[in-house]
């Protein structure tokens, strides 16, 4: 059981994906609960990974490895360390709330949609256990499509321009990813482990080649400025469900790949282009955020602010600090439960008024206060406040950012000030203030269903807060281990 | 072996002669004529080079057959000629350019190689078989590709049947598949002349 | 003392736990259960605070007998090297603290429940001030940065709450969304302050981080390349910034007026009592870094002085009670930074103490008044009012009295040390600095007291129907008055001994000798009775005198006078109408700026390059250059044949010229 | 060519102004596809004059079973070529390339 437990998680919800395809769309019923069960067994498989976890060591654990295509040396290689595991957890149980969150809110093609999230759930958990590089690319690849779909088929007015250019932007990265792959199956003769990539040597041209070749891949991803322009407009057009994976667990995926792939397979270009990186991350930071305060839809508003919080990750990898890294990878988590829980806080309101334009808001407060506090809470975790998540993962990057140059710090520390502006105001104009249009005076309080996944959201945002050391204790050794990794250089001598 | 040399000059001086008439003929049956006359004098190269074989090949089946179905073909249609030759020459310079361009550098690559300056064979032995040497590698060691070309003719005789074969309509030929294909229910067919009743 | 001993049977630890955890509890109680207990929301959150109130009392008694704690409850996060704990740091400081917010907090509790029966949220007015007690126990009885600075942002946030309390009103979203900001801006400072101390020190934990200070001595940072700054000042001055945020220094002060917009009984914890103090309390906690650097004590000694001057100017133009006393607060934390820089840090927390209760007690007071006007707060529109509120009357007189500096009230004690310890102070600038405390308390005792005749002498200028119901406020109001009345009375006198001067404060304090402006003053002591007879014959007494004088000639005597001073003296006026233009200047300038970038960066950046040329514009480009493309497709094959064979021969060409 | 045999050289000389003639009578009669044809045919006997001489001065007969070959190819192109040029004379009374344009996009 314990040799396969990765294999298990990835293949349960893709096999329940298309049994729920199977039930159809006529007996919606049926559908949404055999997601729910599926994705609760899902999560429940991906549990012992957490319990049965080695902290001590930074080598892969549950390790698979099977061959593939073995003419090519492709082989179905899995495992996870402390860097993927909270992700594998995060996605497997997101899932589940996005099952229950979606449960009354979609009504067509009901069963088309659970399985398009439950199978792109298999993928997304593919893409942060697979150690080898084929099986990356194509779990990477595959899980566009069916976000391509839950875009395109469920999204709004404008969701063929926004498919058409997430997936462009997207795919166009991953090409030339692909490209830096094959180069380097030919370099660490004829091999596609990742493991092995990391210690192949290569030198200093090949390696900047590599490496833009793989930020241009997870830039767009994460996305960086200037290649960040896709995630508003996918965010705007998505449905709700969409919108959470997309920003809690896709968004991931690019700085899941800088930490798996660029640092450790191209320390020295990683080192030699730092700069750049932290430049982008800074106006990710101070421009994205600006961008965010003039928003008039509260789901454009919230997918810039993801941008500027994914600034904060972007940042403290590049300073390679132990204490950046880990900070941007718990920044990572939270951003994960917050964004989440923000977009599913849009999704409630929207489903109400049909519109996410904050004008049309106002006093929501007078008539929602449960969901209000809720609502503040979370809003507290994106500003980054001290006992919620969002500020662990902040705390630290400054802190590590610091140890590198101060003004790197100064400049990622004006995200207090502008995270503050654009989600306080956000919070006034929406939720503040007298009821000024009818619509919002006819609103409804949350119901069960919805009390149940933002509370279960809220719960971690604070325990992810309060006591972030059982988190960090499973990043730390792998941290550490990538850290040591980089000082070395590997330009052949 | 200066007569050797003669000749060569010869033939292959009307070679390029009637190569050049044939691309500036007027009229292509003059053109094809022409083309028969270059494939004389090339068959007369080979056999200069000890291939009688091809060279009678050539002259069998390229004169023989090939440049008669050319002609055939000339004289079966009616052509407009006059409007095949607007801009006859609005193409000549880049041509010739290109022509000349190109001979010059084989003619360089040719000079300067080594390959240019293999030393002439001695002569052909009289007792020499080119036909039974050609035969006896056909039918050994190529005698699959040999086998694959007798396909490819077949191939191509079946497609150009097929290609301009047709069927005259209004002609009253008796279609002996479709009487035995025929059926008892496509004999009769009732038609419903007043309709659904009300 | 009897009364704790029973304590002793229990962990220590357990106790100070508790000392946080009860108002905690009380919040979450009044918090979830709000919707259920509606009227009866108050009781958990007052038990929580009165058990915090006793357990903080038992733990300054321990305090006196030298008995300190400093230990962590349990481990935060390991960040790389770096262990991060949440712990308690319980010295004499921290004790004195505590007591002083828990009472202000259970009087509070206490007058709320009189003073917020009967709205809609009341419970969650509840819940939110226990929480706040919660935040601000957890801030001063920290012992690393990790968790002062939790306890600073969450003071932050229950202020914003509470400041925002009716988000029904549009003023009371913006102020609180200001106060929120404004904060932010010096917790910015603050964590970057943090993050050097990090750097430098390798750890957050304030005993290592003390003992580190000696060798950093004579370290530099050269934040802007080629000019070197003492790591210590770079330090000092990044933490003073998060306290300037949070006390409320020029230019960060914008924010404290506009935070009336709140309830008064939050005016009085939270933007008088309590945590605008954090700041002063912040730097007295962090005497061993401060008293390291001369530089930074100058810029706070000149920005304390510039508040306590400034800021209490604009009082005298306001009409609005409660903002009157919101700027005499930011003048009297003036005072109070002006005497951290002075070195003076048992001062400053001294000063605290007494301003706590007697700005908390002038608070409750005008709260009352409000309460019995029908939320009246404009002072033009009072008057008279001493008859039908004697005690509340007394009551604000006494405060009233206490702000302005006359003895034998608490305030003169503190202030007076205070404007004696900046005379002594020999640092650049000291001298105008005590200009500026001293003109400081003539203005001090001429708004307080504008306010006082105008609100209680003098004809009533309410409409009768409001005239015919004034009434006494209820006991829950009145009683919070007189127990805060009593500490204003006597508390300059029975403590300035102990802790203004004395050696309470020593264990939590480090002076550098050169700087040791208070242990000069305690070398010449005599007692507070000798303390008292000699500021008798000091400026600051006599000015207050005079302004008491003259506010009580203008507004009770002769009411005409003011307009024709202020005709006269209409520039001034204006000035301190607009604020000295700060308000004006953060909304023009820095919002709409702000929002300008915003704009630009959206419309232009985004929309127009990143979409707009480089997204759209590769997709436009590539279509243009298909349709040129395509005219190459001429569909004639032997165009196609002709490509071929001039390729052939560039290929040719290229290899016999290059290769061959 | 100091008397003997002509060199080489010589043959493949002639190969390639034969294929070169053949080239221009592509360009020049791009419109008549029986001219392009026999154009075709030139080339194709320029390669096998090529072919041939190799196999005489190489010593290897692989050279002119080749040339077999490509008769055999050529005939065959030669059959089909003009059975297309018949039928689409059948259908649009006209050889000229420029009307072959059905497949234009």
């Amino acid at each position: 059981m314990n040799a396969s437990l990765l294999s298990y998680s990835i293949w349960i919800p893709i096999v329940g994906g298309l049994l729920v395809l199977v039930v159809g769309d006529r007996r919606a019923a049926l559908a949404r609960w055999l997601a729910l069960i599926v994705s609760l067994l899902a999560f429940a498989v991906t549990i012992p990974l957490y319990t049965g976890f080695d902290t001590h060591t930074a080598a892969m654990q549950f390790s698979e490895r099977v061959a593939w295509i073995p003419s090519l040396n492709i082989y179905y290689h899995l495992g996870v360390d402390g860097i993927s595991l909270w992700f594998v957890l995060l996605t497997s149980f997101l899932t589940v709330l996005v099952v229950i969150s979606s449960w009354r809110n979609v009504q067509t093609r009901v069963a088309q949609f659970m399985a398009a999230f439950l199978i792109m759930e298999g993928m997304m958990i593919g893409v942060f256990c697979a150690l080898d590089a084929i099986l990356f690319y194509v779990f990477w690849e595959a899980m566009l499509i069916p976000m391509f779909l839950i875009i395109g088929v469920w999204g709004g007015p404008r969701r063929v321009y926004a498919t058409i250019k997430f997936f462009l932007y997207t795919f166009l990265g991953s090409v030339l990813m692909l490209v830096a792959l094959l180069y380097l199956y030919f370099h660490s003769s004829n091999s596609f482990d990742l493991l092995v990539y990391q210690h192949t040597p290569l030198g200093m041209t090949a390696q900047l080649l590599i490496f833009i070749a793989f930020f241009v891949a997870f830039a767009v991803k994460i996305p960086m400025w200037p290649v960040h322009t896709w995630l508003p407009d996918a965010h705007v057009e998505a449905p709700t469900a969409g919108s959470v994976v997309l920003a809690a667990i896709m968004l991931k995926m690019g700085a899941y790949g800088f930490l798996r792939l660029s640092l450790p397979i191209v320390p020295d270009a990683s080192h030699k282009l730092a700069w750049l990186m932290i430049l982008l991350s800074l106006i990710a930071i101070i421009y994205v955020a600006l961008v965010a305060i003039v928003q008039e839809d509260m789901k454009k508003l919230v997918a810039y602010s993801s941008i500027a919080h994914m600034g904060f990750v972007t940042l403290g990898f590049f300073v390679f600090d132990s204490v950046a890294i880990e900070g941007s990878i718990i920044q990572m988590l939270s951003h994960g439960f917050i964004s989440a829980a923000m977009f599913l806080c849009i999704g409630v309101l929207y489903d109400r008024m049909h519109t996410r334009n904050i004008k049309a808001y106002g006093g929501v407060a007078n008539v929602m206060p449960i969901f209000a506090a809720l609502m503040m809470l979370f809003a507290m975790g994106n500003v980054g406040l001290p006992g919620t998540s969002g500020f662990v993962g902040e705390f630290m990057v400054v802190l590590g950012t610091y140890q590198v140059n101060p003004w790197y710090a100064i400049l990622a520390a004006t995200g207090l000030i502008t995270g503050a502006s654009y989600t306080l105001w956000l919070f006034k104009r929406a939720i503040f203030g007298g009821i000024v249009h009818p619509e919002v005076a006819a609103l409804k309080d949350l119901d069960a269903r919805e009390m149940l996944v933002l509370g279960t959201l809220a719960a971690f945002t604070l325990l992810l807060g309060v006591w972030p050391a059982p988190f960090l204790d499973i990043v730390h050794t792998s941290v550490q281990h990538l850290v040591a990794q980089m000082a070395v250089s590997k330009i052949p001598a | 072996m200066i007569i050797t040399t003669v000749l060569f000059y010869l033939f292959s001086a009307i070679l390029l002669g009637s190569a050049t008439a044939v691309i500036t003929a007027r009229n292509p049956v003059y053109a094809s004529l022409f083309l028969v006359l270059a494939f004389f004098n090339a068959a007369a190269l080979f056999i200069l080079l000890g291939a009688e074989f091809l060279g009678l090949i050539l002259i069998l089946v390229y004169v023989g057959a090939v440049m008669v179905l050319f002609l055939f073909v000339v004289m079966m249609l009616d052509i407009n000629l006059t409007r095949l030759k607007e801009g006859f020459l609005s193409y000549l310079p880049l041509g010739l350019a290109i022509a000349i361009l190109g001979v010059l550098e084989l003619a360089v690559v040719f000079w300067t190689s080594p390959l240019g300056h293999i030393p002439a064979p001695g002569p052909i032995p009289a007792n020499a078989d080119n036909t039974r040497a050609l035969g006896v590698l056909l039918y050994t060691h190529y005698l699959y590709p040999f086998e694959i070309a007798a396909v490819i003719l077949l191939v191509a005789i079946i497609a150009a049947i097929a290609l301009t074969l047709r069927r005259r309509q209004g002609t009253k030929t008796q279609s002996i598949d479709a009487q035995m294909a025929v059926r008892a229910k496509d004999r009769i067919s009732l038609v419903n002349l007043r309709g659904p009743e009300q | 003392m009897w009364v704790f001993d029973w304590l002793n049977a229990f962990p220590p630890l357990l106790v100070y736990l508790i000392i946080p955890l009860a108002p905690l509890a009380g919040s979450l109680v009044a918090g979830f259960g709000g919707w259920k207990l509606q009227e009866q929301a108050h009781w958990a959150p007052l038990a929580g605070v009165a058990v915090s109130f006793y357990l903080a009392l038992a733990v300054l008694f321990q305090t006196l007998h030298g008995v300190d704690f400093y230990g962590n409850v349990y481990t935060w996060a390991v960040l790389g090297h770096l262990q991060v704990p949440i712990g308690f740091d319980v010295d004499s400081l921290t004790a004195l603290m505590l007591v002083v917010v828990t009472f202000v907090s259970l009087c509070v509790h206490l007058y709320t429940i009189g003073y917020m029966h009967g709205d809609p949220g009341y419970a969650r007015f509840f819940s939110y001030i226990s929480l706040f007690t919660f935040s601000m126990i957890m801030l001063v009885m920290s012992n690393n940065f990790f968790q002062l600075f939790f306890g600073w942002e969450a003071v932050g946030l229950v202020s914003y709450l509470l400041i925002g309390f009716w988000f029904q009103r549009e003023s009371a979203n913006v102020a609180a969304l200001k106060a929120f900001i404004v904060n932010r801006v010096g917790d910015f400072g603050f964590l970057i302050g943090i993050a050097a101390i990090y750097h430098y020190c390798g750890s957050l934990d304030y005993r290592t981080v003390f003992a580190m200070v000696p060798h950093l001595l004579g370290q530099t940072v050269e934040i802007i390349p080629g000019h070197p700054w003492n790591v210590l000042t770079w330090i000092a001055l990044l933490l003073f910034i998060g306290a300037m945020g949070k006390s409320a220094q020029v230019p960060l002060h914008v924010w404290l007026p506009e935070s009336m917009e709140g309830p008064t009984p939050i005016s009085a914890l939270i933007h008088a009592a309590t945590m605008v103090t954090a700041g002063i309390f912040m730097v007295a906690r962090m005497s061993p870094i401060y008293e390291q650097s001369a530089t930074a004590l100058t810029v706070i000694l000149l920005i304390g002085s510039i508040t306590a001057l400034f800021m209490g100017l604009i009082g005298l133009v306001q009409n609005d009670i409660k903002r009157i006393i919101a700027y005499s607060t930011l003048s009297q934390l003036g005072y109070m930074t002006a005497a951290l820089g002075a070195s003076a840090f048992s001062a400053a927390i001294f000063h605290l103490m007494t301003h706590a209760f007697f700005k908390a007690l002038l608070f409750l007071a005008a709260g009352s008044v409000i309460h019995a006007m029908a939320n009246e707060q404009d002072i033009r529109k009072m008057g008279g009012l001493r008859k039908a509120m004697p005690i509340t009357y007394i009551t604000f007189l006494i405060g009233g009295l206490a702000l302005s500096g006359i003895p034998p009230f608490a305030g003169f004690f503190s202030k007076d040390l205070i404007i004696e310890a900046v005379g002594i102070s020999t640092l650049p600038g000291a001298g105008w600095a005590e200009f500026m405390l001293v003109a400081g308390a003539f203005v001090t005792a001429l708004y307080t007291f504008r306010m006082f005749f105008m609100v209680f002498h003098g004809a009533p200028r309410m409409d009768p129907h409001t005239w015919n119901h004034l009434h006494e406020s209820p006991w829950v109001i009145t009683v919070p008055l007189i127990a805060l009345a009593i500490p204003a009375v006597y508390a300059g006198w029975a403590y300035i001994g102990p802790v203004g001067l004395g050696h309470f404060l020593d264990s939590s304090l480090v002076i550098a000798p050169q700087f040791n402006t208070i242990g000069e003053i305690a070398t010449h002591w005599q007692g507070a009775a000798v303390f008292l007879l000699h500021g008798l014959e000091a400026w600051p007494f006599w000015l207050a005198v005079a302004g008491i004088a003259c506010a009580a000639y203008f507004y009770a005597w002769n009411t005409g006078l003011p307009e024709w001073l202020s005709r006269i003296l209409s520039p001034a006026v204006w000035l301190l109408e607009s604020k000295y233009g700060f308000d004006t200047f953060n909304n023009t300038v820095l919002v709409r700026g702000v929002i300008q970038f915003g704009r630009l960066f959206w419309h232009l950046g985004d929309e127009k390059l990143i979409d707009g040329l480089m997204v759209n514009g590769t997709a436009f480009g590539i279509g243009k250059l298909a349709l040129s493309w395509r005219k190459v497709q001429t569909g004639y094959i032997y165009h196609y044949a002709f490509a071929m064979i001039i390729g052939l021969i560039l290929f040719m060409t290229y290899f016999v010229i290059w290769k061959g | 060519m100091m008397g003997g045999q002509p060199t080489l050289a010589a043959y493949l000389i002639l190969g390639a102004i034969l294929f070169s003639i053949g080239v221009v009578g592509i360009f020049l009669n791009r419109k008549n596809v029986i001219i392009l044809l026999m154009a075709i045919e030139l080339l194709l006997l320029a390669v096998n004059i090529n072919l041939v001489a190799f196999s005489r001065y190489l010593g290897n007969l692989e050279g002119q079973i080749f040339v077999f070959f490509i008769l055999t190819v050529a005939a065959a192109e030669a059959a089909i070529g003009l059975a297309i040029l018949v039928v689409y004379f059948r259908n649009r009374r006209s050889i000229n390339v420029e009307d072959i344009d059905e497949l234009r996009g």
